[in-house]
């Protein structure tokens, strides 16, 4: 039961920062902003609402010589926590990196220019 | 209006949905005029047919077509009720889309493999353009 | 069978299959088709072909994507349609 | 502007008749429907007799599996050959066999210098693809019991080994699996299932009957020799599914010319 | 209230909070930001299909996919990217973000 | 069980493990490639003359693959009759011809990929075996995808930069059609729940209102607009003319004769086998719908094929205006089924004079560099043996007795005179006339043409000197022997029509279970 409630808690959390990254990926004003909104969001609630289903699966084990099947599910699940947090990053780290050699500038806010243009020149050269 | 509604779009909503991805498709291959565009059509075209398969093998209330450890348990002890045919989606479709899949890949592979040729030969990848240079080709046969 | 999955779904559907079509950046446009064959994937799994599902998954995910990009490489970004 | 015209025409044309047909089908998700449950007043469809006396004819639980690799296992062979005949085109319309070919130069080959892609990619796709080819693996073996099989895991292999190249170079890929290695792969998966297949009629029964085969596996009902037989067909539906995926790969991306290339 | 159906409420959920990710993908305004929003929807699909494992009551079915799925996600846009490097490497037009549809 | 049960199934097998030792052994040693290819093309034929002999003896054979026999549908079953028999032998035959032929297949420059064009050349053969004696609607879709997708390689194989584009345009518009045959088979598996095609059938007959309904009716649609894609009937035929005259002469050869051939036999299968004849008939508004269409496109074809100056593409407008001749046949409806036995005859009797006719221009282009016809004068005396057999392949298109064509249009228009068909008479006759005009002006051309000219690849037209040129034996002998066997079928057409109409007269004995 305590199990079923912190999977259902995990779940709502990861629902709301879900909607932080859905929020984040329409309303920012450039690529990099918005990759950074669905990156970290992303990844960070897909974590939590898949370790909510996993709680509630180990929920579902009730003694270990029945249960096998269900843990190894809980266990797959893990995996795919684990390779979520492995493959996501690294796809949107390198999508970024591929916004830099595709052109795409990012939006200087006032005031800093000087200091992003020569960043800006510094790599593009 | 309602009742047509009612009888020829809601309880077919998957076939409209077929026929609209399989119009968009058959559209862009025929009036697309890049090449891969047309492919890409054409992989639209070849999904819709899968969505108007499977949505054939699908029953109100049933689960997936695995039978799981109880049923199988109930099954060898000589229980009809387990392998109760409303409780599985017809798998028939499943297997024969599989094999669409497979070919809609394969074809696609060739497809492309095809476009990088044609690509190589005439240097345009669109399709009034090659067949611009076609007619002014001067090539041993 | 889920029907409000299944009908949210379809309606993505669409929508990524008339983008995919409408975008004139080759690269763009295949991305989309990926989307595409996400969704699909959803949409069976939803109507309980998990076989049809996974061969999807790794298929779209896995395979077909790599090849339009791998074209792209080796012919034009750009389409004028 | 006109070809569009024509082209919109012809479409709605095909879809109007399609959609002609839908008013006169049976409901979504009907489990009366002929395809579920047979024609009204007709004997059975087949796929009631499949959920029925799949799981006893061949001891495999996923029905689909059953269906796919000894009930229809003609139509999968012809699938797996189907993946063999697109590797073998895309040889024949792409590969380049002579070495000064039309003047376009090669993209360098190791093109990735010491910057953020090789390291993070590299680092990830160094995890990761020992994994997929475990998984893929486990899934082609697994297939009788959970949605899976040789399509699925070869495709997953496939993809691994395109990952090694995306990650490293199509070189380096190579290097893993080369080219004479894949062609041969794709032969042997297709030697294993169709010559798997005609050892039953060794026997005197017919073509793909893996029933027949009992003393070949030491079973002792004519189902458990079916659930292995599906089980080496599986093996050799993997081993064309993978080799042709990277082949068709190494092929698209470098034009051809199996250096360079993405 | 059971399990299944609070599963089935954080799947529509999830379906719902998609919609921002096809916004961008139809709104662009760059190729990138549409692979991005591919990206999103395809870290959605993966948890989406364990969702419909719960509804389904069958998740040491579904989870396997998900796992297959997790793996490969990432081949797509490596892919996208290393063409994009390969393009700036060569020197090619690269068609910049300014560019619309 | 003896192995002579199993030869439904070693058909097909014999040239699939024929294209897996050529990739085996092919690769390293591309010596191996032909004589395996010409091994598992004579056991195919050994094959496709036991199945002959033995449907003579026993009425149709049945195979149940894998052994599912009971219930009806739940297997694959694999059939032979009356109807594809004689197309099995003439399949093996022509493959066989078009392999001694393609001894190099892709020239010598591109000599490396002759293992590929043999692998393709018999996955190719495997697929037109399966096609033709599959008795289940979907495995043929896949059959249908493995011949389509080997003929896209076998066509995009050459070097020519125009190949490749008509390959794509091939691809493309075979995959849509291919998509549509699996459309129309969805909508039929929708509402018989079955995909065995005797099953359907029997489902048709026993429910007489299921055949009317929208379903099955739009079902039957698309898969005819389907096939009639593939076999390039006639407003669906662009892509066939590219794809056949600027492919390889070696793939050309096996190609043109037997790639909508096939097609053909699939319609008429899908008509006999899966919808019933007494069905189909019965719509008299559909058949005379087809007739006209069909009298379009021999007129459409046979116009065309008088524009062209090359040999090859006048060849294949040709066949279009061929396959509206079967297609027509088929749709006739006369109540003794003479035009569905002449479609039938004449799908033999057309996949050996294109075979002829193919080989004979593939000579001309590989040995005389000749592609156009004004290029042919002095050709009789330069190559008396070779233009001899193709005097006989023209003879039997223009449909001179005792040659295989004429046999063909003389039960084609006994049926349409039953039938009443009149503009089908006309069109056909008509179309006679103008492959006469075509050919006896090449016959004048290669007869009295005064200087011999040749083509170089790179000075363009040449003189050159009229001495003999007889091409080498392998290619003579395809040639010749495609002559024989035009000769052959026309003159024992009566035993051959016989066998196929007293199967088609009594459609019980096709669609019902084998004894």
């Amino acid at each position: 039961m305590i199990l079923t409630i912190a999977s259902i808690a995990l779940i709502v959390a990861g629902l709301v920062f879900f909607l932080g990254a859905a929020v984040g990926l329409t309303r920012f004003p450039d690529f990099y902003c918005r990759t950074h909104a669905a990156g970290k969001g992303d990844t960070l609630s897909s974590l939590l609402v898949i370790s909510g289903f996993a709680l509630y699966q180990l929920g579902e084990v009730h003694d270990l010589s029945h249960g096998w099947p269900v843990l190894l599910v809980f266990l797959k699940l893990l995996a795919v926590i684990f390779f979520i947090s492995l493959t996501s990053p690294t796809s949107t780290s390198t999508l970024a990196d591929a916004g830099w050699e595709d052109g795409i500038d990012p939006t200087i806010e006032p005031g800093r220019e000087n200091h992003l243009q020569e960043d800006c020149g510094k790599r593009r050269s | 209006m309602t009742s047509s509604f009612h009888d020829w779009i809601v309880p077919h909503f998957n076939a409209w949905v077929y026929v609209i991805i399989m119009m968009t498709g058959l559209w862009a291959v025929i009036a697309k005029n890049n090449l891969i565009k047309k492919l890409i059509g054409l992989s639209l075209f070849q999904t819709s047919i899968l969505l108007l398969y499977v949505s054939l093998g699908v029953k109100e209330g049933a689960g997936i077509p695995i039978i799981d450890h109880e049923a199988a348990a109930l099954a060898m002890s000589g229980s009809d009720d387990a392998l109760n045919p409303d409780r599985f989606a017809n798998p028939l479709p499943h297997v024969l889309m599989l094999t669409a899949i497979v070919v809609g890949v394969a074809t696609l592979g060739v497809a492309l493999a095809l476009c990088q040729t044609i690509y190589r030969d005439f240097g345009t990848l669109e399709e009034d353009e090659v067949l611009e240079q076609m007619k002014t080709l001067h090539d041993d046969v | 069978m889920i029907v409000p999955f299944d009908i949210l779904i379809l309606i993505f559907l669409v929508v990524a299959a008339v983008i995919s079509l409408c975008v004139k950046d080759l690269l763009a446009a295949t991305m989309v088709f990926g989307a595409y064959g996400f969704l699909i994937c959803l949409l069976w799994a939803t109507m309980g072909a998990v076989d049809v599902a996974f061969t999807e998954a790794t298929v779209g995910a896995g395979v077909s994507t790599v090849l339009f990009v791998a074209t792209i490489l080796n012919t034009r970004r750009k389409s004028t349609d | 502007m006109n070809a569009k015209l024509s082209a919109t025409f012809a479409v709605v044309f095909t879809g109007a008749v399609l959609l002609y047909a839908v008013s006169d089908f049976p409901d979504f998700g009907d489990p009366r429907s002929p395809a579920n449950h047979g024609v009204s007043g007709g004997a059975p469809s087949a796929s009631v007799y499949y959920i029925k006396n799949a799981y006893h004819d061949t001891s495999v639980p996923n029905l689909v599996t059953a269906i796919l690799a000894d009930y229809r296992g003609y139509d999968t062979l012809f699938e797996t050959v189907v993946i063999f005949t697109a590797g073998m085109a895309i040889f024949a319309i792409l590969r380049v066999l002579r070495r000064d070919d039309s003047g376009i130069p090669a993209a360098p080959d190791p093109a990735i210098d010491g910057d953020h892609h090789r390291i993070v990619v590299g680092v990830t796709c160094r995890i990761a693809v020992p994994l997929v080819q475990i998984f893929a693996l486990y899934v082609v073996a697994h297939g009788h019991h959970s949605p899976g099989g040789g399509f699925q895991g070869g495709v997953m292999l496939g993809a691994s080994f395109i990952l090694i190249a995306l990650s490293t170079s199509l070189r380096h890929a190579l290097g893993r699996l080369s080219e004479t290695s894949f062609i041969r792969l794709a032969c042997l998966g297709i030697l294993i299932y169709a010559g798997f297949a005609f050892l039953p009629l060794v026997v005197g029964r017919n073509f793909l009957d893996y029933g027949a085969l009992r003393a070949l596996f030491g079973t002792d009902g004519e189902e458990m020799a079916r659930s292995h037989g599906i089980f080496v067909v599986e093996i050799g539906i993997a081993l064309t599914v993978t080799s042709v995926m990277f082949a068709i790969f190494a092929n698209l991306s470098s034009r051809g010319r199996l250096h360079g290339g993405l | 209230m059971t399990f299944e159906s609070f599963a089935t409420g954080v799947g529509l959920a999830l379906l719902l909070l998609m919609i921002p990710a096809v916004v961008r993908l139809v709104k662009g305004p760059t190729a990138l930001d549409r692979i991005v929003a591919v990206n999103v929807i395809g870290t959605k699909t993966a948890v989406l299909l364990i969702v419909i494992g719960v509804v389904f009551r069958q998740v040491e079915m579904f989870v396997d996919f998900s796992l297959a799925y997790a793996l490969l996600n990432f081949t797509g846009s490596i892919a996208a990217a290393r063409y994009l490097h390969r393009a700036a490497q060569r020197g090619e037009e690269t068609p910049t973000g300014k560019e619309t549809n | 069980m003896t192995m002579s049960d199993h030869l439904p199934v070693l058909i097909l097998l014999a040239p699939l493990f024929g294209a897996v030792a050529v990739g085996l052994f092919g690769m390293r040693e591309p010596r191996v490639c032909l004589p395996v290819t010409l091994a598992a093309l004579g056991v195919s034929l050994w094959c496709a003359v036991g199945i002959l002999l033995r449907i003579h003896d026993e009425g149709p054979l049945d195979y149940f693959v894998a052994g599912w026999e009971k219930p009806v549908g739940i297997g694959i079953v694999l059939r032979a009759d009356a109807i594809n028999s004689p197309f099995l032998l003439v399949i093996a035959v022509v493959a066989i011809f078009a392999a001694l032929f393609a001894v190099r297949p892709t020239g010598e420059r591109e000599s490396g990929k002759t293992p590929h064009f043999f692998i393709l050349f018999l996955l190719l053969c495997t697929g037109l075996f399966g096609i033709t004696i599959t008795g289940d609607a979907f495995n043929l879709f896949v059959l249908v995808e493995v011949s389509a997708l080997s003929s896209y390689g076998l066509i995009a194989i050459g070097r020519t930069k125009r190949c490749k584009v008509a390959a794509f345009h091939y691809l493309i518009m075979g995959t849509v059609g291919a998509s549509f045959y699996l459309i129309g088979v969805g909508y039929l598996y929708l509402k018989t729940g079955s995909l065995n095609m005797r099953d359907i059938h029997d489902i048709l007959v026993s429910n007489r209102s299921l055949f009317g309904s929208r379903t099955v009716q739009t079902a039957f649609l698309f898969i005819l607009i389907g096939i009639w894609t593939k076999m390039a009937f006639f407003p669906l035929h662009g892509w066939l003319a590219n794809a056949y005259s600027y492919c390889p002469s070696s793939s050309a050869c096996l190609l043109a004769p037997l790639s909508t051939k096939a097609s053909v036999y699939v319609m008429i299968r899908i008509m006999v086998s899966v919808f019933g004849l007494d069905q189909v008939e019965a719509n008299a508004a559909w058949g005379d719908l087809v007739v006209w269409l069909a009298v379009i496109a021999i007129a459409a074809g046979s116009t065309l094929a008088l524009a062209q100056r090359e040999f090859k593409k006048m060849l294949c407008f040709l066949i279009v205006a061929e396959v509206g001749y079967m297609v027509g046949g088929a749709w006739l409806g006369d109540s003794g089924r003479w035009g569905l036995t002449g479609s039938v005859y004449h799908l033999l009797a057309d996949a050996t004079m294109t075979s002829c006719l193919f080989l004979a221009a593939g000579t001309f282009a590989k040995h005389l560099g000749v592609v156009r016809i004004d290029d042919l004068s002095g050709l009789f005396s330069r190559m008396p043996l070779a233009s001899s057999g193709f005097v006989i392949g023209a003879l039997a298109m223009i449909g001179v007795p005792p040659t295989g064509g004429f046999f063909s249009k003389f039960y084609l228009i006994r049926g349409a005179i039953d039938a009443g068909e009149w503009i089908y008479i006309a069109a056909l006759l008509g179309s006679s006339l103008v492959n006469a005009v075509l050919f006896f002006r090449l016959f004048e051309i290669a007869f009295f043409g005064k200087n011999p000219v040749g083509f170089h690849r790179e000075q363009g037209p040449i003189e050159v000197p009229s001495e003999r040129l007889e091409p080498p034996f392998h290619v003579l002998a395809p040639l010749l022997g495609a002559a024989a066997l035009v000769i052959l079928l026309g003159v024992f057409n009566g035993p051959i029509v016989e066998f196929i109409r007293t199967a088609l007269l009594d459609p019980v004995t096709i669609v019902s279970e084998a004894r």
